[in-house]
């Protein structure tokens, strides 16, 4: 998580930056408040268990970051930790609940031009064991042609389309920090 | 960026608790779910509760008063508030006859809101929610998730309002707010960009000869990036998107809202107002009542929207019923 | 200059009747003349008129209701009524219990008021007049003409109004009207310059981190200019320049009036307020009722104001006193 | 007076320009506003005497221009009536008139940086029998240094010295049109 925040206030601007032409400009700053709170709770909790981890993270970001990405990520968050309580410990199946989860909260399919399409290919990788930094960046930049459905882009809809999502590389950033927490 | 405040991080605290402070008497703050709420609750009504992003002043601290608003829920500038801090307002305000969510029709506020709504029913507050979706700017279809919610989400609340403050059930209330919902059409432009503070920077820049046509309140982009016209012109190409999506026809009621988007003064929301009557007149469209000011800003964006929403004799009688909200007395 | 307008020669008949249309019931505009008059006028109380140069919106027309002033004369932007708009407004509501003319002290203001007055008075109407001088940017000197009017002018018409509209006699109702001067003090500052639409251009240019203290109300150079400070400093900055003018002192009662100078949007003021107030608390001055909005505005100006009016027993009574003017409903 | 129409059709906005660093930069279309309402009515009433023209001024100015400039130009023309009404036909007498008219109205002295201070020096010049366009601008010119004592220019006190006074600019275009149409 830590390295997710890291990556998250490197690129506060950029994030904030994808959310202009498409959006209203606060995509940067409501994650890099949302991970602020976490880490900070991380810090003074400092959890021993991958559970106590997912409920700081869950907790933190249903209450403290409200737009869209609170709830969605929150909703990640809390569909990890479910799964994991319910016994599963491979990344792919934690991540498929994180992304089922999202996709019940926002109803957002494939192809829409939201984080989900960041968060699918990467749980379909996993499945074939090929997670890799390029599989990812691909994702993102194959929002760019995508016209939005769901979320503040899709208002602006045909005008959406030629604009990287802001939240599938907010997404990435996560997933990015995970090959990197890995290879540790 | 030229602004009056302090640090960023503290604008939205600051300037709810400079809200409740002109009003101490009837505004109270709660400063850890930032909910700008009634002193005087009354239990045997149904409680209203809006709220969104903030930077859409006076909305939505501005409209909490007896006869309108029980709580707005403030978030961060131009982003929802969070799950909890809804959550937060709706048992802070539980009442005996249930409660009822305005909500603008936007992903995060949409979520936020029904999270909250589903946590408040596990406790078994019984909750309502209707979604203002108004901005004709946007096109409607299936597929996407709707219209934005914008300027005509004021005369929802107004209406919601008067019904709940007549001491009507939650279904009845809700029912009078959907007539609203379905009555009211929006559309804005904006001659400048809004700077959201924690970006200090303008979302988006428009030529000395430009504006954006169908803006959102956010600064969302609109229909298009067009040459300025004259107020006349304006008046007639926005009355022309409003008026065919209803539709609106002759011999028709209507509420007119002339709403400001932050940085338009006053001077020009009337002439626009006298430019938009004209017209009205023309097609043989009765103002019941207009409300020209700024009632749903895009921080300071410069700008303008213009709402109607037809009227029955129901709507009349609870948009005439009194409301002695800060931002909104009638 | 983007504004919403048709003709530059135009904006101040069709603002005026932008105005009139959005409230019907309350206001009629005489176009001649320019006066946005209450339609239902009362012959047994005291006629209250004021007015001066448009561009101050929603001053004066807005004032213009029961509890308030009579008549509003509208000179064009920034520049007095003529002497015979003023006399047009005088005898049109000639009363039982003559006329107080509230005067904002400019030397073009003065004139034409005391011109249309002698001119009345030749025709045996009763004519008593104040002149409103709250700025304390502007050094007050037996040599000069004294300081200039401004946003405390609203606070004026709310009192003298509701003098009037208890019945008292003309005198009584100039002696309130000049308690209320006598107690309220203004200081405003602007971050951008005004544009006056016969211009074409901003009236003065503002470095990115400038400020104009101490700014009149038609963009007049006031005390410095200097480099933007916080909220804070900008209200302590302010007050200090207020309090010891009066003097305002610990255990005192008054009304606070943030106003915005048109451009300028809610949430600042709302900030500036939460800012206004915390240093009154610690001085131990009391704010008897707030009021945070726009109410004498300098045409687009981005800025604001603080007014103080310190009160006893009688202003209170007198500002709580029922108003149903448009932009001042109390 | 259509010379003088014309001559502040022509320099409208330099006299806005002069009140905008000490006023509030109307004076030019005050001035402007009101002699082609003057001109209008000159033109549609064509006045057969000096008085019926000094009427239709004055009328004109008092209902039709306020701020500053209407009051004082039309107190001016008022009291050149009532002079000429009194029998007196001299330029001198009649701007005589008019000054002290201004005066009545302005309560304004020699040195208070107004249109006094280019009417005064005028009047004395026409008893000397020497008015030149010289003279006018040099009273315009020395109101430059002046610290404003009356008009809207006294609020901003030091930060007047330095400008000419918009009024007094306008008063010269007055004169300097009456000495043209005296040479025609
Ligand atoms: N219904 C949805 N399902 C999945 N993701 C969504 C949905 N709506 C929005 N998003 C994601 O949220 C991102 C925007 O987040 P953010 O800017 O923080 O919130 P807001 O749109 O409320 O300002 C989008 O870029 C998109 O990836
Ligand atoms: N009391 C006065 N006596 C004589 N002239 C005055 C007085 N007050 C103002 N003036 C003149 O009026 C001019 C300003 O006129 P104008 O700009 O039209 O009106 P306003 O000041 O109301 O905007 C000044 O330049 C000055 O010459
Ligand atoms: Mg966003
Ligand atoms: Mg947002
Ligand atoms: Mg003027
Ligand atoms: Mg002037």
């Amino acid at each position: 998580m830590e390295l997710f925040n890291e990556k998250i206030q490197q690129e506060k601007d950029y994030l904030t930056q994808l959310d202009t032409p498409i959006g209203d400009s606060d995509h940067g700053n409501n994650m890099s408040r949302g991970m602020t709170y976490v880490v900070e709770a991380i810090d003074t909790q400092s959890p021993d268990s991958l559970e106590a981890l997912l409920k700081i993270v869950t907790a933190n970001l249903l209450s403290k970051v409200g737009g869209a990405s609170g709830p969605l990520y929150g909703s990640a968050f809390m569909g990890m930790l479910k799964t994991y309580q319910e016994g599963e410990s491979s990344w792919r199946k934690i991540l498929q609940g994180g992304l089922e989860s999202i996709q019940k909260r926002g109803k957002a399919e494939v192809g829409d031009k939201t984080m989900i399409d960041v968060w699918a290919p990467v749980v379909l990788a996993l499945e074939n064991d090929g997670l890799t930094d390029e599989v990812i960046d691909e994702a993102v930049e194959a929002t760019k042609p995508l016209k939005a459905k769901k979320g503040r882009a899709s208002y602006v809809g045909e005008r959406s389309i030629g604009h990287i999502d802001p939240g599938a590389y907010s997404s990435a950033l996560l997933f990015h920090a995970m090959l990197e927490a890995e290879a540790e | 960026m030229k602004k009056i405040i302090n640090k960023v991080e503290d604008i939205v605290i600051e300037m709810c608790e400079g809200m409740v402070k002109a009003h101490p008497e009837q505004l109270s703050f709660n400063k850890k779910y930032k909910l700008i709420t009634r002193k005087e609750l009354n239990k045997n009504k149904v409680s209203l509760i809006s709220g969104g992003g903030s930077g859409h002043e006076p909305a939505h601290g501005g409209f909490v008063g007896k006869g309108m608003l029980d709580v707005a829920v403030c978030g961060d500038v131009f982003a929802s508030p969070s799950t909890i801090q809804v959550y937060n307002a709706i048992t802070k305000t539980e009442s005996n006859k249930g409660t009822l969510l305005i909500i603008k029709n936007y992903s995060g506020d949409c979520m936020n809101f029904d999270g909250a709504a589903e946590m408040a029913e596990d406790d078994d507050i019984k909750v309502e929610k209707v979604y203002v979706n108004d901005d004709v700017a946007v096109k409607d279809s299936l597929y996407t998730i709707g219209r934005r919610g914008v300027a005509g989400t004021v005369f929802v609340h107004k209406i919601a309002g008067a019904a709940a403050e007549k001491g009507h059930e939650l279904l009845k209330v809700k029912t009078a707010a959907e007539k609203a919902i379905q009555n009211v059409r929006s559309i804005g432009f904006a001659f400048t960009s809004c700077t959201v503070p924690a970006k200090g920077s303008p979302t988006f820049t428009l030529g000395d000869d430009e504006m954006e046509f169908g803006v959102g309140i956010h600064g969302e982009p609109g229909i298009a990036r067009e040459k300025i016209v004259s107020a006349d012109e304006l008046a007639e190409k926005m009355l022309n998107r409003i008026i065919v999506d209803l539709p609106y026809e002759s011999g028709d009621d209507i509420a007119l809202m002339v709403n400001g988007f932050g940085s338009t003064p006053l001077q020009e929301l009337y002439l626009l107002n006298n430019s938009v009557n004209k017209i009205l007149e023309n097609k043989n469209i009765n103002v019941y009542k207009t409300f020209v000011g700024n009632y749903m800003t895009a921080i300071d964006m410069s700008g303008a929207s213009i709402s109607l929403m037809k009227l029955d004799e129901e709507l009349k009688e609870l948009l005439d019923y009194p409301s002695d909200a800060p931002a909104f007395k009638v």
